[in-house]
This record gives structure tokens, C-alpha cells and sequence, in this order.
């Protein structure tokens, strides 16, 4: 049992199955000697080799394509795109072919492949450093979607992609890479795709969200008076999703609140929100209500803040909710 | 040295057997034999059988868009015949029919493909070929990842063959394709098929260059051009780029120069955009024509043989289109079982009810039994 | 007055556009000569210039990213995607260039410019000619989405989007391009971005759709029962979508059913609902319903019609929805 | 003719001033004349001035991610100088600061820039550049279509330079831009940046070809590589490829040979994938110690000039600095501002109350008034 960052859960993960699978192999733009410029394959490269630890060049199309490639010819490839708003290059890819080519042959040619893609703002990094994305892969039929939040199910789902026969695309949410540590079991372990996570019980409202998202729906449900009590569940799996957990959360409590980064319009929050109205209709004492992203182009940093759906706009949701 | 050269190209272009079936002997040393050419005569008269019945079936309705091969068949017979079945993989286009029929395709899967179901490229296992790809340019580069993993496997004695035309090197995939496989040293042949139009769009407008073999250049990529309708110089361009290949010379690239003789495809019109005077032209250069010639001369084919070919013809690709059609229809929820590997439950849901509407995936909400029963009692 | 089909009154709309305002540059794939694969663009070429409507390269993220220089230096671009399914490889240039310009730059450079793509299913075409990518694009901040499906409504939309100073997508509903002819003015008029169309009014329940589904639900509606009616809203502006009609419609009929041939999950559909429940919900008697396109890849033609949300399948949702 | 060569090409080097500051004057005939070298020079070390203060900034937390133009200074000042202002449109990637300053960007904007804040790309009226561009080779094509642009309205003595590092040549839209222009036969000037570098990637595993030059053959560009470090050889490669662009003769690639002698940006340390001897080799390159020798060996430049210089480059950079920190915060809603032309209703309701949720956007909905009042109520 060792005390891990995200981050360092992902590393170490990783380590493990390069050891354990010959078969996988591993590209991007400086996940090499480099690490990784979030260092997330730090030192993988010098134990395992520089055939299945492999620096490309800057092509996102071309990592995500060879990839394919890869995993059609039997390999398990595990690409990594430096930041999710380089997926743009390797959106064609990725969603035209990856997501298609187990359904146009019939089961005949398959595409194994787990796409790692750091997530999210919050880090006070330039233009196209702090998108979230998931909701148009969750779009995309074909591609499963898992954004964990902390290290131990970083772990757990991330041996499940990795495992998965079909591509996953794997988020990691860089503004909680390193902000916390906890214990992560050594030995291999999965956590299934599609099971959201019951973080906390409660009563009088739901609140779902993901990624680090969550830390702030921590924050706002901290700050709530004593009495009021809030069910917490993290998504975890964002195709496919766990409707079910939600929808007996809801059922139960009348009230929720969704919350997460990206837009929204189209956004995750709103599949989630149309699903809960119908499964839940009867129970539901008060609309659900969304505390996402603006529709607008996610700003540079200094804006960053006032975009995200922090913790006060998260309580605001919650209380006007329950207030209704 | 302030001013000096630091880098020299050039393209070399190869033609064995010429457009009035004379043979170049010297160059066509070690390539094909008279028995291999009159097989590859075979495939190729086949397959323009199978354009033919083709078009006819979509002109009778029969059938959706079809992309003829017509005139290009050349390029297909002689680089497949070079590429070892079983060991490589080829990666296609859509205008390479016989290539994947000598790579072990089933012929009526192609129709079947055409006639807009998805199992027309559920190949048999053992057939190394990806499905035809309908995005053009797009597919190159899986070609690149699955001669990377041959690399890395250290799989002895195996290359990947691709195919695209000379519309696809525009787009950016070429370039990436291109450009990984030759950084990665991987055994992989890129053919491109250029027969001067990509749909209304001649080639001199689809890109600056002179030839299309110079792209490779961007690369430091072994290039050459050849007369694309001479299943020599096709088949001798192919065998050298995959002996280069296996003995990890890296890739190499093909152009092979050709003429579609047809439509695009049986839903465009041709006579729009195109001089009947290049076409004319074309068609004397036909790759069936010159092969002909060149068996005649060597004394391996004569009339009769030919009246019999194309009897045998006919009957194959009658067979296939029967095959093909005889296909029991596919069950209607078909494209759902192959989403994934494991479907979700809620995509189970979708596909056992055909519905999308909560109440239609939960009936129970309104108190019915069953999706069909709702409609009957509602409607 | 003409009497035109929806592919008549785009060509003679672009016919007007080009001889109306020479900064008008057309761009694609074998719109010149050839007219375009729908011939959408017949005979603009001898008319205009081969340097007005350019037959460009296959390559659509040039055609795309050129279309967006062009449009910063002044020029109003309208770029031609030959299908729906080839935005992929002009995605980046559409949603991380195009869409982000002018909040980038505070407004220094624009792109004024129209990407004219035909759009959705039922024509028997091959594999990626037959998608709905609509709500991926509402969910990108920063571009217009339209899609109008009658040629009334095309002339004028097309006309506001070519008018408009910011990038629109202007999705063709090429399933409906031939199928009926109706009055054209013949004079310039627009209609007004962001604003749906209430087809015809009711009291029962509501359908919002748009595209080719519009005349599935109206083959649906004209098999129900006398008494039920049906208020059938044509929402033709995807983003900003004309949330004010939808809820005033609903407010009054209580019951409400959505239909698209995008996938259901995170589609405008799920949009609609969750705003629906936002706005209305002390209102509704019954959940939302979305008659959807599935979760799944289109299939090619031989079973494309039991993927589409074709006139049985509304009916059915309509009919469930009015017995809750 | 069976076997022949269809095309040659060849890529020429180019270097005028050497490494000692050595100048072939032939070579230099017609190029910079002694003010020009002080004025670029002088530019030079203003920018350089500005890397070492924006590095400070970033180490003392007052500014975020910073990529640092060291060393490559000489390519963007040549370059810049050979373009006319206010006619040409210059399209940047984000490591070319000093060409941007001699074409009318404030420089208080870039510091403002990568302080976070997109003002800093909200350039003031006929200061013809777009904003630098983060995500990587893919803003060439801008350059391609402006240029088209140009050709189309028949502007006069105008033309585009496009700015771009070694790695942006392996994206898809490298080549897109590349095929573009030379179809189109546009006004673009393709110049790269080749620092050997990007991020931790050398060169040599960025591409198989022994130069970048030579992907410009592909689409048969005029190209040439120059000496990156070297004003004279930038300046001269530039000023014959505008020339040739507003001649009507198309676009041209130019491949500038140089080093980034600093960490790829103040996010990154290139101590773990850069062997120091590297750099320590490049430093002697350094093409403001090249041009400082040149300038002292023809006598128009002396150690009080370089004070003087040094002193005036530290206030202007102070000074710029000063201005980038005074100017206003934005407003909170800044970033709806300009989404649109017109805000759609719906934003602007996002915009007014800083709110998605339902209740949040129509407060109306649980009987409050405002947003600000249904906090303090329910909190
Ligand atoms: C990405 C993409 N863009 C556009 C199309 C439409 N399209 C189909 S075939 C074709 C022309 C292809 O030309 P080329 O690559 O030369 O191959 P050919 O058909 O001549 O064999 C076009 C534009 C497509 N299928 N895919
Ligand atoms: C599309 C895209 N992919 C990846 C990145 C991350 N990234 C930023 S700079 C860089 C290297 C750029 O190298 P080069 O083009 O040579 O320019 P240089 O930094 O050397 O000037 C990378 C990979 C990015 N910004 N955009
Ligand atoms: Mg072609
Ligand atoms: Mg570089």
C-alpha cells in the first residue's frame, strides 16, 4: 500500500503494465526521456524501453492513427494527447475510425486502445490547456469516456481501459494531479466501467459531478448548515454512465444538482438531467439544476476562476434548489 | 561555405511493358513469368466483369453507389501479387477490388459491402485487410500502425501494402501517415493510385507538383513512379519496396500512373467535367488491352482462350452477385451488436426495444407490458 | 416568385449572394465544373468565376482553414464540406480557430464565414454520409448552427448567415433536397437567426424537431387521432436555439416530445429536455420524450431507416407521452 | 523511355554572415546596409532584454507560462525587416516577439498575453498580425487563406509571412497550408524556426529528412535554407521570396537554421533531455554576438554603444513591464463580451447573473428578485 498523488497512481499503473503486457505500447509528444511534461510517465521510458515508451513527433493525428494501427494489429496501444484541446488534430481519428471499426467490420478488426488525456482548467496554463471535452465524446458512439478524481480509482479504471477490448478515452483531471495523496492498494485491481461512486449519503438532494469538479462540490456541500444533507456521487464513467445509481439517488432525495466544467449547452449535465426527469418524474420536487461551464470559449487564466463551477456557485445551485 | 547545395532528389520513372505490348526484357528480369502474367490477365478481366455486373445492378436499383475499377486494375493485380497473403496486410481504399480478392476477400463480400451492409467487411479470420475506407486519405496511417507493430514484434518476412489515390495525398492524414512511418522506419508501402481525377477535380489542381512520387521526398522515403497500367513495372516496384521493407529499410512510396476509364462512381456523371478526348486516349492504354497484346505475342494466349476467360468470367461474377444477394438480411438490430464488445445495459435497452423514449425503454411507466403493446393500445 | 425545391433555393440564393457582394468567396470540393455532388452550385461557376467558387483540393481542413484566412482578411467565405461526416478532419479549424477568433482576440479579427454541409440520413449513401454531428457544434462555443428544412426558410436563414459577422454552420438536410417544391420569393429577405418556427398550433402536446425529421412528424401527427392536438414546432436555429417558444408552448400543452436523428445521448434533445424541465416544470404532466436516433454508429443503408427516427417511432413516443 | 529521371531538386544552403562575423560581401550585395544591421541589432537585444525580465516574472509567480525567444532573435528580426508594414499580414506561432514589435504590436501585449489575459492579442487597428497561436501548426493555413485573399482583390506589394517551429511541420496542417498556397499560387511565405528542438523531441525523431527545406519539394515551392542565426542570409531569403510573392510568383519556404538556447518555455527543463555541451556550442553561435562583432569589425559599433544600448533596453522593458501590470483588470465578464457580435439572449442571461442553473438564470422561479439576494437568503 503506498500513499499516492493522481498523478503518481497513473505512473505507477502504467509501470505495472508495461510489466505485465508485452503486448502494450505507449505514444506521445514527450512522454519519453522528458516524462511527460506533467511527468505522468516519468522513468517509464528508461525502464522499459524506448520501443514501448515512444516519444513522437508533434502529430496528434498521426499518435492517434498509428495507434489505431497498433492495437488493429493485436497490440494494446495507450496513446497520450498532451492536453485535451490538442484532441482537435486527432478528433477525425479518434471518432471516424477508432470508435467505428469494431461496428463496420462486424467484430472483425477491433481497436484496443486506452487514449490518456490530461483534463480540465485550473492550472493557469495558456489557450486550449483547460477545455472539457467529454460530453462530445460521450456523443460519439463507440468510445467509452472515464474521468476518475482521485488516485485510487485512477487506478482501478484505469486497469479497466487498459483491459477494455474497445478504446476508452481516459481524462485525467490535471488540476488534481498532485493536489492530494492517498493510499492506493500495490497489487492490480479494476473498478468497473459504468459504476458511478455513492461518495456520501444523504437525504434532501443529489448532487452528481466529476473530475475535479468534485473537489468544489466537496467544498460547497462543507458549507452547507448541519441539517441539510447531501448524497455526493462521482460519475467516474461518463459513457457509459451509471443512470441507475442516479436515478435512486433521486428517487429518493427529489433534488438535484448537477455540476462540471465543460459548457453547458450539450453538455454531460444535460443528458444526466433529461435522464433524471425521466426516470424520476414523479419524485422530482424541484428541476434539476446545472452549475456547468459558460457557453462560452473557456478563457485565458486569468479569467479561468470566474468560468469553472466553483464551490460558490455549486452551493448557490444547492440552495436555491432545495429552496424551491 | 555560404552558398552551397545541402540536398539532391529525383524522381526515376519505370515502364516495362509499353502501351503496344512490347516488353523491356532487361528490365523485366526476375519479375513476372508467363504464367504469373496470364493469371494476373485473369484477375484483372474478372474484376472488369464485376464492374460491369456492378453498374448494371445499380442502374436496375438493385444496388446503392458502386466505384468502378475500370482501367486501373493494373495497379491492384500487380503490386497484390508481390505482397506475400497470409504474412502482410493490406490497408485499402475502394478502387483496389482485385488486390483484396487475391488477398483471400470473398468476391461477394465487396457487393454486399456496396449494398450497404456493414458484414461486407466482417472478413473471414486470416484475411489481413482492413475494410474498404470510404474517408479519403484517412486510412494511411493505420497501415503505418500496423507495420509499427510488425517492427516491434519482430515479425520476420511481413509488410503492409496501402492504397489511395492521388485526391487523398491532399489531406493531412497522408502527410502524417508519411511522415511516422518513415521516422519510425516501419515496413510499409504507400500505392497511390493516380488516375489523374479525384471526383471533377484534375490532378493539376489537386496539388502544385509535378509528380506525385516527389511527396515522398518531404520524407527522405524511397519514391518512384511508374506507368501504373503495366502490371511490370507495378509488380517490380512493389516487390523491391517490400524487399526493402522486410529487411527494415523502412517504407516506401509507389505512384503509379493510371486513368479511371469509368464515372467516379455510378452516382457521379463523368462527361461533366471531362474531355471524351482523354478518355479515348486512356482508353487505348488500358491495362487489359496491353497485357493481352504481350501474351499474344509470347504465345500464351490466343482467342479461344480469351472467348473462354471471359465465359468463366461471366459465370463468377454471376455467382458472386447471387452469393451476395442471397445473404439472409441482416437482423434489424444488427448495427447495434457490435458497438462494443460487451454492449452497456443501456444500449441493450435501446436495441431490445427499438425505442429511445424513456417510456419506450420503461413501459412500466405507463403501466403497459410491452413496447408493442403500448402502440396498439394508444394508437 | 419560384416555386423551388430546398437544394433550388440554396443555389439561387448563393447565386444572389455572389452577384449582391464580391466579397463573397465560395470554396470546396468539386463544387466548380461539377456543381457540387448535390449540385447545390450548378452552374455558379460559369456565372461567377473560377475564382469565386473554387474547386479546391480534397482536404478539408484546408478548405476549412483557408476559409477562415479569407474571412480575417475580409473576404465572406462560404466553404463547402461535401458531407457531414468530413467535418472531422476540419473539426480543429472550425471549433479551436473559427469559433474562437473573436473572444481570442477581443474582438481585433473575425470570421465572418458560412459552412455550407449537407447533413443526416435516409438517401442510402455510403458509410459517413448520413450523420447528425449537430450538437457537437451547439456545444462548441463561439459558431452559429442551423438547420432549416424547407427552401422558404433555407433562403432566408442562408441569406442571415452569409449576412452574419461570425462563423455559421448551415446544415442541409439533404434528404429533403428534392423532395417537394414550395413558393420562393425571388427578392432578398432573412429570417431571423435563433428563432424557431411553430409549423402548426395546438393544445395537447408539443413536438419540437428539425431537418428531415420535420416531415417523419408530420407523417406521425397526420395518424393521430382527430382530437388530439398537436402544436409542432420546427426549431431551424440550433444555436442560439429559441428556448422562448419552446417553453411557451410547453407551458401550455404540458406534454412535450423531441425528435432528431442525432444519437441520443448529450443530443440537442437532451438539451431541450433538461431546459424544458428548467422552465417548465411545474407545468409538465408527463417526462419529456426524445425520439432519437441510437446510440450507436449509423448503420450503412440496408438498415439505416430502422436507425432514423422515422414517423412510427414519433408517433409512438407522441402516443406514450399523452398516456402518461 | 522505360526507365528515366522525371524530376530533380535540390536544396541550397545559405549563410552571409559566419559565425565569427566574418560577411561575404557578394553575398551581401543589395541586402542590410549598416543602420539596418544597428537598428536589427539593436532590436535584437531589446527582445532579449525582454526574455530575461518576462523569466524573472514568471520565477517570482507573477506571470504564468513564458517560452522564451533566446537565441532565435536573428530570424525574426531579418525576416520582419524584409516585410513591408502595414502592407504585409504577419501570422505568428508564439516564439518571433521581435518581428511583431517591428510590425506595431505595443509590447506590452505579449507580456499581457501570457499574463493570461486575451487583451494582450486584441491589437490595435491596422497592426496587421493574428494573435499568437498556442496549438501548433495549425495556423499556417490562415496565412494560406489571407494571402488568397490578397491574390483575390489584386492588393498591391502585399504579402503574408507565416512563423513556425520544426515540429509544427509533423502536423497534418503543415501540409495542408503548404498545398493550399501552392495550388492557389498565393502571396504566403512559409518560415520556419528550426531550433532543433521541440519541447524534448530533436529533430531527428521529428522527421526522417536531412532538412525541413525540403518538404517545401512536395509541392514543388521555391525553398531554401539559411542560416538562422545570421540577419544577413534571413533578411536577404525573405526579401527574395516577397519579392517573389507580390510578383505574382506564389509561395516560398524558407528554413532558418537555429537554437533555442533557453528551456522551451519557463514550464519546462531542458537539462533533462539536452546534453549542455549543445547549448554550450549554440552560445557561441548567438547571432547578437555575431552581429555585434560584424557591426565593431566595420566600425559603427563600440562597448559605450553597448552600454548605452543594454541601459535603454533595461527602461524600455521596465517600462513595458509597467504598463502590462497597470493596465485595468478585465471586467469579470469579459470572456461573454466577445463570443459574438451580438450576444444571444441566453448568454447575456448567463453573462448578467454568472449563473447556468435554471433557478440562477430566472430567480423568478422560487420568488427572488436577484441572484445576489438568493444567495444572502438561502446561505
Ligand atoms: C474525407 C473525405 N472527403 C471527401 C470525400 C468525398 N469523395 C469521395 S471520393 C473523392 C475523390 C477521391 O479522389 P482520389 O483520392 O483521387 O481517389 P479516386 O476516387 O480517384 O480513386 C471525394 C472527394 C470523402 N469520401 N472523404
Ligand atoms: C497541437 C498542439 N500539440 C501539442 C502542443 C504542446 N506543445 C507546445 S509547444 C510544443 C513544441 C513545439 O515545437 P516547435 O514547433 O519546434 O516550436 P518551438 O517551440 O521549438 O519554437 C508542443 C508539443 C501544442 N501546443 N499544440
Ligand atoms: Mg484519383
Ligand atoms: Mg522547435
Amino acid at each position: 500500500m503506498a500513499v499516492q498523488t493522481l498523478v503518481g497512481a497513473i505512473t505507477s499503473t502504467l509501470d505495472q503494465a508495461l510489466a505485465a503486457d508485452k503486448d502494450i505500447i505507449m505514444l506521445g509528444e514527450d512522454i519519453g526521456l522528458n516524462g511527460g511534461v506533467f511527468r505522468a510517465t516519468d522513468g517509464l521510458q528508461a525502464k522499459h524501453g524506448k520501443d514501448r515508451v515512444v516519444d513522437t513527433p508533434l502529430d496528434e493525428s498521426g499518435i492517434m492513427g498509428t495507434a489505431i494501427g497498433l492495437a488493429i494489429a493485436g497490440m494494446k496501444s495507450i496513446p497520450e494527447i498532451q492536453f485535451e484541446g490538442f484532441l482537435g488534430p486527432a478528433y477525425d481519428q479518434l471518432v471516424n475510425h477508432a470508435a467505428r471499426m469494431r461496428t463496420r467490420t462486424r467484430g472483425a478488426v477491433t481497436v484496443p486502445m486506452t487514449v490518456r488525456v490530461p483534463v480540465g482548467g485550473g492550472i493557469h496554463a495558456p489557450e486550449l490547456h483547460s477545455d472539457s471535452p467529454e460530453s462530445i465524446y460521450a456523443h460519439s458512439p463507440g468510445v467509452k469516456v472515464l474521468m476518475p478524481c482521485t488516485p485510487y480509482d485512477a487506478k482501478g479504471l484505469l486497469n479497466s481501459a487498459i483491459k477494455d477490448p474497445d478504446p476508452v478515452i481516459f481524462f485525467e483531471p490535471k488540476r488534481v494531479y498532485r493536489t492530494f495523496k492517498e493510499e492506493v492498494p500495490d497489487e492490480y485491481y479494476e473498478i468497473p466501467i459504468g459504476k458511478a461512486k455513492v461518495v456520501s449519503e444523504g437525504e434532501d438532494l443529489t448532487v452528481v459531478t466529476w473530475g475535479a469538479t468534485m473537489f468544489q462540490a466537496l467544498e460547497a456541500i462543507d458549507s452547507l448548515p448541519e441539517d441539510v444533507s447531501v448524497e455526493l456521487i462521482d460519475l467516474r464513467s461518463i459513457y457509459p454512465f451509471d443512470m441507475d445509481t442516479i436515478a435512486e439517488s433521486v428517487s429518493k432525495t427529489g433534488r438535484c444538482v448537477i455540476a462540471h466544467e465543460a459548457p453547458l449547452t450539450c453538455g454531460m449535465g444535460a443528458e444526466i438531467a433529461a435522464r433524471v426527469m425521466e426516470e424520476c418524474f414523479l419524485n422530482l420536487e424541484a428541476p434539476v439544476q446545472r452549475v456547468a461551464g459558460f457557453d462560452t470559449i473557456m478563457p485565458y487564466y486569468k479569467l479561468e476562476n470566474e468560468y469553472l463551477p466553483e464551490a460558490p456557485r455549486i452551493l448557490q445551485g444547492i440552495t436555491e434548489c432545495l429552496a424551491y | 561555405m555560404p552558398h552551397h547545395t545541402v540536398f539532391e532528389a529525383k524522381i526515376e520513372h519505370l515502364q516495362i511493358l509499353d502501351e503496344t505490348g512490347n516488353l523491356d526484357k532487361k528490365l523485366a528480369k526476375d519479375t513476372l513469368n508467363d504464367d504469373q502474367v496470364v493469371y494476373l490477365y485473369e484477375q484483372m478481366r474478372i474484376c472488369r466483369a464485376l464492374d460491369d455486373i456492378a453498374f448494371k445492378l445499380q442502374r436496375s436499383g438493385r444496388m446503392g453507389t458502386y466505384p468502378q475499377n475500370k482501367g486501373q486494375e493494373a495497379n491492384a493485380v500487380g503490386s497484390a501479387l508481390a505482397m506475400v497473403k497470409g504474412n502482410d496486410w493490406i490497408v485499402p481504399s475502394y478502387r483496389e477490388n482485385a488486390a483484396l480478392f487475391m488477398h483471400g476477400m470473398p468476391m461477394h463480400m465487396v457487393i454486399q459491402y456496396w449494398m450497404g451492409d456493414e458484414r461486407g467487411s466482417q472478413f473471414p479470420d486470416g484475411v489481413n485487410i482492413t475494410p474498404l475506407s470510404v474517408p479519403i486519405g484517412t486510412h494511411m496511417l493505420h497501415a503505418t500502425g500496423i507495420a509499427w507493430a510488425m517492427k516491434q514484434r519482430k515479425v520476420k518476412d511481413a509488410a503492409v501494402i496501402t492504397y489511395f489515390g492521388d485526391g487523398a495525398t491532399s489531406e493531412g492524414d497522408f502527410h502524417n501517415a508519411m511522415n511516422f512511418a518513415s521516422v519510425m522506419q516501419v515496413p510499409t508501402i504507400f500505392y497511390c493510385q493516380n488516375n489523374s481525377w479525384a471526383i471533377s477535380l484534375p490532378r493539376e489542381q489537386q496539388m502544385n507538383s509535378a509528380t506525385v512520387a516527389q511527396k515522398a521526398i518531404a520524407y527522405d522515403m524511397p519514391t518512384i513512379r511508374v506507368d501504373g497500367n503495366d502490371i511490370f513495372a507495378v509488380y517490380k516496384a512493389t516487390q523491391d519496396a517490400r524487399k526493402r521493407a522486410i529487411e527494415g529499410g523502412g517504407p516506401s512510396f509507389i505512384e503509379g500512373v493510371t486513368y479511371r476509364l469509368a464515372d467516379h462512381t455510378t452516382a457521379d456523371d463523368a462527361s461533366r467535367y471531362r474531355d471524351p478526348k482523354e478518355v479515348e486516349a486512356w482508353a487505348e492504354r488500358d491495362p487489359l488491352i496491353r497485357t493481352r497484346m504481350y501474351m499474344e505475342s509470347v504465345g500464351v494466349w490466343d482467342d479461344k482462350k480469351q472467348e473462354e476467360l471471359e465465359t468463366r468470367a461471366e459465370t463468377i461474377v454471376k455467382e458472386v452477385i447471387n452469393t451476395a444477394i442471397s445473404v439472409p438480411e441482416p437482423d434489424k438490430a444488427d448495427f447495434f451488436n457490435y458497438m462494443f464488445a460487451e454492449i452497456p445495459e443501456d444500449l441493450k435497452k435501446q436495441r431490445d426495444t427499438m425505442r429511445t423514449t424513456s417510456i419506450g425503454r420503461n413501459p412500466s411507466q405507463i403501466g403497459l407490458k410491452a413496447p408493442a403493446q403500448a402502440v396498439a393500445q394508444n394508437a
